[in-house]
């Protein structure tokens, strides 16, 4: 593998973000009417794409914590802004996920989507650009760019491709994400005018405001912007009511991307730049994050319990899975962080096959009703293993991926946050709940519609990309030391960091020092405002 | 002897101006808006400014005024069809802002009493000439290019059809 | 040699597995074509119950009918290895531990897949490979005209294969593995027939029932964790005495991890109040109601409480708890025992029952007695479901005692095993049953934990047990028969592949008391001498209990228990064999609690009502007033709210020229205010 | 000599009756004519305070003015012309298509 052409190892990442780039452009010459030759380049375009980022992950150094294929570019040197790209343990996964996820999710599409086929790859691959771009971006400029580009193609995706009420879910995804995001922005400014407040020298590097130390008060302000535009994303408790809505009215390609990765972009900014930036307000905070958190599992939990519809159920169970990988996230410890990384994944790779699973129901039936079907499992018994194998990872069985995800995300929040964590963990209780109730709708019983009769089972295409997802169900499940030990020293250095930081900035508060006081002057007397710098 | 002189022209000017804005027919008003004109001229003579007096009384009596009488007869209103005005409420509450201006006006005066000296020759010819060829060559050109787009636009927007 | 069979200890699990991925392979590939074939022209609408028609049986079936037991059977044969090679060695050292890969490792979190192989787990894996190699012998015969034939067998396998992991795993993760994966294997058993909704139904319920036991286990393994640094057995022990002098582990924390861990144990083995899964569970193939629901599964939660018998020590409200709950579930479940009507549901209440007594033991201490009972019982149980099943398979599908009756001379073989099943659980002396249950009420009764109380009850439990078991007998095969005359006329006694696993249970029922006989009768107490050393450490209250009481005092208990039993067969007998009609006319004297008691205490409907319909009305109520009017709401009120300001603004450009020039006006007037103001 | 406020005070006078013909009137006529009562008026402010600073630049811009409105009368006259030949009216009020 390291024999690969010099030129190419060098700029590996880059390459991995702008070939889809190269890819879409390309389409735009291909012609429209013949979707075959579309569909197949799209799909050969994503399959290199995941071929080369291959030896990334192999190639990539488990025992060290810094950044590896590194390439930094000045971009816009008078404002300190660089083309700053590099993957260290806690993205590399989620790497692998997108690329991993996007050639299967083309192979779903090749009948589900007739028309505009041209323009539904295309943006496709813009999308993949944008996910890939905020994986791997370093510097906070690059980010947000890469973060505001996803939301085009998938508006689009839901706006055109769409089911019934798509316009309607397509502007409201818009709109939450892009609140969220500007406040991020004007945090991201903040944050770039301290910097050169304090070093004299403008930079947007994340690794250069790393060492950065904030006051107290302004922390609390950056992270609540940084925190909130990746609540709105995740999607926590109040601000989930996007989600739904996007599923249900997505294509099944999209709400497959949609699920897997978008959603982590969220986790994965609170993991990479809220909570290492704003260490200490990261750590005050956490009794009110970690509530939320919890209570989207219940909610999440509870609400899907009643859907009629198969993706709704999915979008709900979606946002209480999130809701266990913030739990691990703000553990702040080694078991919890890992757990959380690793349920990112997990929830991509079944969230993702669920919803294939969806998308192959409704190709078949046009209709998400759960009461529209029942007694599937005698007229399409390998859609109902594979169904069967899916459910299970997703409620967390022992032995498949949710389980380890879920169980060590439990173990590293017990010890700080003891009761919340016992709530949380009755959650795993209703994830079965709901599940296997709208499994058993779905699949068992007699067959009541006359048009379930004779469903066709899974064709060779179909069974052709479930089938990695269900090897890496069980790879995860049997033996995840693969994944947790490429992990491990960017999470153990990230929690030192924390650690220390959080003491640095604390050093001279007194001890004792309650919250508010700490944030709001209250009792201090002094005058100046919270957001001065 | 200036004081009584300001009174009388000053007089005039606002009794003119007053008329200007109360009559119905606008030739009345073109004609008081004249006599308005020279009593602002004659001001500017009281201030020795007599080359703007002069360029008052040729350029914009002569002038201007002209134009809108010719403008007046083009357009020949008959008496019948001139807009019937009556003070309604809204135009009420527009006289009394206006009110409110001139008090305030009266305010501003009497706040900034300047005690400069009354330089004679600040607005002879000589003076203004020297100063628009010097000092303020660029504004005078740029009013020449104005001039030229106001002819051009009036043109265009006159012509019966281009 | 013997001592390096302990090397391929991986192997007894692994062999389930592999039967797994081979019958999996076959159900994929040969018997969905045919399945699908069928669907296509229409044959498959007839019920899925005991269909009759033989088909032709195809080559696989054949492959999968010799495959799924042989597997088991080999996996049976290496324990056997095992176990003998462990018990070459000396008694300190009876412990070896095989670790195959690191599995779960996160920082200071280390749980690697490990198996471990000591007296207890020495125990529970004969039990599960030996009887489950036998049902897995009758669940051939009994399973031959069913058409998913091989899908039966791969979660038969599937389960055989989680139950070894859960009691070979070396620690508390890997017995969670097994844990969740027997609760899976019931589920599917359970729906096996999932065109019944009553039996998807059923599999839900055991499955989020287990689960919420689970939760439990799972905060258990949590404060372990984080008390002990570990969760491997042996560390985890070995830490106590260090801790608790440190404080660290403190009686309140162990009370806590034991009662969690009870909390898991009630789920699993079905103790009050999370029961309520096991009689639903009958829904299932009879072979799966013997292997699961009375020999192996339920079974798991003794073995967890065994298994941290040292933890419960440290924790003597635990105890406690365990003990009344086990006592509470005996009588409880025998008293619905006595007006079930299907046999199977009697079977059913009769395992929760007998569980409870397991629980009784360990609560009291005893926890060599109660795996003893547990091992004894799962002979007894599963000739008890087996035969049944015989019963049900010659009466087609037949499940209700009053449509039996005479099944005595036409099903003889079937009759006296079930005979000496029914005479072992009602704890005749001699027999199996008798030696386990009497050694449980003894030290329920002698041992430091143990109380009056609980001994009264335990008899009390017993003389019920003896009485329902011999109602079912009576009902069953003697008496003229009930039966419906088409049903009478397929009467016949089962095949060889199912009878020679009764005759082989029926042996072990009897033997198997053997081996625990108490010193007070003579004979020396080798299971309690091969258990030692697990429970080794402090059970100075039970093990040699005999000590402060008097010699006497023992057989006056064991001739009380013995009394009772034959007083409930004397009852049994005199009600439904010498005058079958007085059972209605009590029944119909006191029809109120007749009723209550037939409605199983009306407890499921409880707990429907009280739990499941608020939790479901409740996230409606979420769904629909919170989420989407309540948050939506603000969303789509923005959006209103901004479009409502546009409107009004609108208006401000009136369009009057005059206006314009008047706000112009306006403007100036306040901004020259402004200035001139201060 | 005059008080430099006095004239001032003529400015402010003449540019609020100026302000009321262009406000209160409907006859665009009379409009334009108020708004060159109103340059006058500044013109007056100009000239007395260049005077009193004995400053010519009151003289340059009173110039400036002129030119302004002279070329601002013409422009305003020739709409006046289009509108009246579109709309036969030159009352204001009834120029009001933009009316919501």
């Amino acid at each position: 593998m390291t024999s690969l052409p010099q030129p190419l190892m060098t700029h590996l990442l880059s390459v991995l973000i702008f070939l889809p780039l190269a890819g879409a452009f390309l389409l735009i010459f291909l012609p429209k009417e013949n979707k075959r030759l579309l569909r197949n380049t799209a799909f050969v375009l994503t399959l290199a794409d995941f071929l080369l980022s291959l030896p990334v992950a192999i190639l990539f150094d488990g025992s060290t914590a810094a950044m590896q294929f590194v390439e930094k570019v000045p971009w816009i040197p008078q404002y300190g802004i660089s083309y700053h790209v590099g993957v260290d343990g806690i993205s590399l996964w989620l790497l692998m996920l997108t690329t991993f996820l996007m050639p299967i999710t083309i192979l779903s599409t090749y009948t589900s989507v007739e028309k505009h086929v041209k323009e539904f790859m295309i943006f496709m691959l813009l999308l993949e650009v944008g996910m890939v771009g905020v994986f791997l971006a370093v510097d906070l400029f690059l980010f947000y760019i890469f973060w505001e580009l996803v939301l085009i193609p998938m508006y689009f995706l839901i706006g055109v491709w769409g089911s019934d009420r798509r316009i309607y879910s397509a502007i409201k995804f818009f709109l939450f994400t892009f609140a969220g995001s500007v406040l991020m922005l004007v945090a991201i400014i903040a944050l770039y005018f301290h910097h050169y407040a304090v070093t004299g020298v403008y930079s947007t590097d994340l690794l250069a405001m790393a060492e950065l130390v904030i006051p107290v008060k302004l922390q609390f302000w950056m992270f609540a912007a940084f925190a909130l535009a990746f609540a709105f994303k995740v999607p926590m408790f109040p601000f989930h009511t996007w989600l739904p809505d996007a599923h249900v009215d997505a294509p099944t390609a999209g709400s497959v991307i949609l699920a897997a990765v978008l959603l982590k972009m969220g986790t994965y900014g609170f993991l990479r730049f809220a909570i290492p930036l704003f260490p200490v307000a990261a750590v005050d905070l956490t009794p009110l994050l970690a509530t939320l958190a919890v209570i989207g599992i219940l909610y999440g939990a509870f609400v899907a319990m009643v859907q009629k519809d198969i993706k709704k159920l999915v979008a709900y169970s979606s946002v209480a899975h999130l809701g266990f990988v913030m739990l691990g996230l703000f553990a702040f410890n080694v078991q919890g962080i890992e757990g959380g990384i690793l349920q990112m994944v997990n929830h991509g790779i079944s969230t993702g096959a669920l919803f294939l699973l969806v998308g192959i129901l409704y190709e078949r039936r046009h209709t998400r009703l759960i009461s529209e079907y029942g007694g599937l499992s005698r007229v399409v018994p390998l859609y109902a293993a594979c169904f069967m194998v899916i459910t299970l990872s997703s409620i967390g069985l022992p032995g498949l991926n949710g389980f380890v995800g879920e169980f060590l995300i439990l173990v590293g929040a017990f010890r700080p946050m003891r009761a919340l964590t016992v709530v949380a963990a009755s959650g795993v209780i209703f994830a079965a709940v709901y599940l296997l109730w709208m499994y058993q709708r779905v699949m068992f019983g007699t067959i009541t519609n006359e048009k379930n009769r004779h469903l066709p089972d899974m064709n060779a295409r179909e069974v052709a990309y479930m089938l990695p997802l269900i090897v890496f169900v069980f790879w995860i499940g049997v033996y995840p030391q693969t994944f947790l030990r490429k992990m491990d020293a960017s999470v153990t250095a990230l929690v030192a960091r924390i650690e220390a930081k959080r003491q640095a900035a604390l050093a001279d508060s007194p001890p004792g020092e309650t919250l508010v006081a700490r944030y709001f002057d209250v009792g201090k007397g002094g005058a100046d405002g919270t957001a001065g710098h | 002897m200036e004081p009584i002189l300001f009174i009388v022209f000053g007089a005039i000017a606002v009794g003119g101006s007053i008329m200007v804005v109360t009559r119905r027919h606008p030739l009345a008003s073109a004609l008081y808006l004249i006599l308005t004109l020279f009593a602002v001229a004659a001001l500017f003579v009281l201030r020795q400014a007599h080359f703007l007096a002069a360029i008052q009384v040729i350029v914009y009596a002569g002038a201007v005024v002209v134009l809108f009488i010719f403008v007046i007869m083009l357009i020949n209103v008959p008496e019948s069809r001139l807009p019937v005005e009556r003070l309604t409420g809204v135009r009420f509450l527009a006289v009394i802002v206006a009110g409110l201006l001139i008090l305030e006006g009266a305010l501003v005066a009497r706040r900034f009493g300047l005690a400069g000296t009354p330089a004679a020759d600040s607005g002879s010819v000589e003076a203004v000439g020297r100063a628009l060829f010097t000092d303020y060559l660029l504004a005078f050109e740029v009013t020449s290019v104005l001039l030229l787009a106001a002819v051009i636009g009036a043109i265009a927007l006159a012509k019966k059809k281009i | 040699m013997v001592g390096g069979i302990l090397q391929y200890l991986w192997l007894v699990p692994a062999l389930p597995l592999l039967g797994v991925i081979v019958n999996s392979a076959i159900a994929l590939f040969a018997e969905r074509p045919v399945l699908l074939r069928e669907n296509a022209h229409g044959e498959g609408g007839h019920g899925a119950g005991d269909a009759h028609g033989h088909h032709a049986s195809p080559p696989y079936r054949k492959l999968v009918a010799f495959l799924g037991p042989a597997v088991v059977g080999a996996s049976f044969a290496v324990s056997v290895l095992a176990v003998l090679a462990l018990a070459a060695r000396p008694a300190h050292d009876r412990l070896f531990v095989q670790v195959l890969f690191p599995w779960v490792q996160a920082g200071t979190f280390q749980a690697p897949a490990a198996l471990q192989l000591d007296p207890l787990s020495a125990v529970m894996i004969l039990v599960v490979t030996g009887v489950g190699f036998l049902i897995h012998v009758y669940s051939v015969g009994y399973m031959s005209h069913e058409k998913a034939f091989a899908r039966y067998f791969v979660y038969l396998n599937l389960f055989t294969f989680a139950m070894l992991l859960l009691v070979l795993g070396s620690n508390f993760l890997v017995m969670f593995v097994g844990w969740e994966g027997v609760g899976l294997c019931s589920y599917l058993l359970i729906g096996y027939w999932y065109e019944k909704k009553s039996a998807a139904d059923a599999g839900k319920k055991a499955f989020v029932v287990n689960r919420v036991g689970d939760f439990g286990f799972l905060v258990a393994i949590f404060l372990i964790f984080w008390t002990f640094g570990s969760v491997d057995y042996t560390e985890v022990f070995a830490r106590i005495p260090v801790l608790s002098e440190r404080g660290v582990l403190t009686t309140g924390i162990a009370t806590a991890i034991t009662l969690l861990l009870f909390v898991g144990a009630t789920g699993k083995s079905a103790q009050i109040p999370l029961y309520v899964w096991l009689p639903d569970a009958m829904e299932g193939p009879t072979p799966v109601s013997a292997l699961i629901h009375a020999a192996t599964m339920v079974t798991a939660g003794v073995y967890m409480v065994a298994r941290t018998s040292a933890l419960y020590l440290l924790a003597p409200t635990s105890m406690a708890v365990v003990a009344v709950v086990g006592a509470a579930t005996a009588i409880f479940s025998a008293t619905i025992g006595i007006t079930q009507n299907d046999i199977k549901r009697v079977l059913a209440y009769s395992t929760v029952s007998q569980l409870g007594y397991m629980f009784l033991a360990c609560g009291v201490g005893a926890f060599a007695a109660g795996i003893f009972h547990l091992m004894t019982h799962a002979f007894f149980k599963a000739l008890l479901f087996l035969g049944s099943g015989s019963v049900i398979h010659a009466l087609s599908g037949e499940q209700d005692m009053r449509k039996m009756g005479s099944l005595k001379k036409r099903l003889p073989v079937t009759f006296t095993t079930m005979f000496i099943a029914t005479l072992a659980i009602s704890g005749i002396p001699g027999l199996s049953g008798f030696f386990s249950k009497d050694e449980i009420l003894w030290k329920s009764f002698s041992s430091g934990h143990g109380h009056a109380a609980l001994w009264a009850v335990g008899t009390a439990a017993a003389g019920i047990t003896a009485f329902y078991m011999f109602r079912l007998v009576f009902l069953t095969f003697f008496g003229d028969s009930r039966m419906d005359p088409d049903v009478e006329r397929h009467v016949h006694e089962s095949p060889y592949s199912m009878t020679v696993p009764l005759m082989l249970l029926a042996v072990l029922s009897v033997a198997g008391g053997w081996i625990g006989i108490p010193e007070a009768l003579g004979g020396h107490n080798y299971f309690e001498a091969w258990l030692a050393p697990v429970f080794g450490h402090g059970t100075e209250g039970a093990a040699h209990g005999g000590g402060h009481h008097s010699l006497a005092l023992e057989y006056l208990l064991m001739a009380g228990s013995v009394g009772v039993a034959l007083c409930g067969i004397g009852l049994a007998w005199y009600l439904y064999r010498a005058r079958p009609g007085v059972p209605k006319e009590i029944a119909g004297r006191v029809p109120g609690l007749y009723d209550v008691v037939l409605n199983k205490y009306y407890v499921d409907e409880i707990y429907d009502a009280a739990i499941v319909r608020r939790i479901v009305n409740g996230s409606v109520w979420l769904w629909e007033a919170f989420d989407a009017t309540f948050i939506d709401g603000i969303v789509n009120g923005v959006g209103a709210l901004v479009r409502g300001a546009g409107e009004r603004a609108r208006r401000l450009q009136t369009g009057v020229v005059g206006s314009y020039a008047l706000s112009l006006l306006l403007g100036a007037v306040i901004v020259v205010g402004f200035l001139i103001w201060p | 000599m005059m008080e430099p406020s006095a004239y001032l005070l003529l400015s402010g006078i003449l540019f609020g009756i100026g302000v009321t013909g262009v406000v209160a009137r409907k006859n665009a006529l009379i409009i334009l004519m108020s708004v060159e009562i109103m340059l006058n008026a500044v013109n007056v402010a100009f000239i007395a305070i260049g005077s009193y600073l004995g400053d010519v630049t009151g003289g340059v811009f009173a110039f400036m003015v002129m030119t302004v409105a002279a070329a601002e009368a013409a422009v305003g006259l020739a709409i006046l012309i289009a509108i009246y030949r579109l709309k036969e009216t030159i009352d204001i009020t009834e120029l009001s298509v933009l009316k919501w």
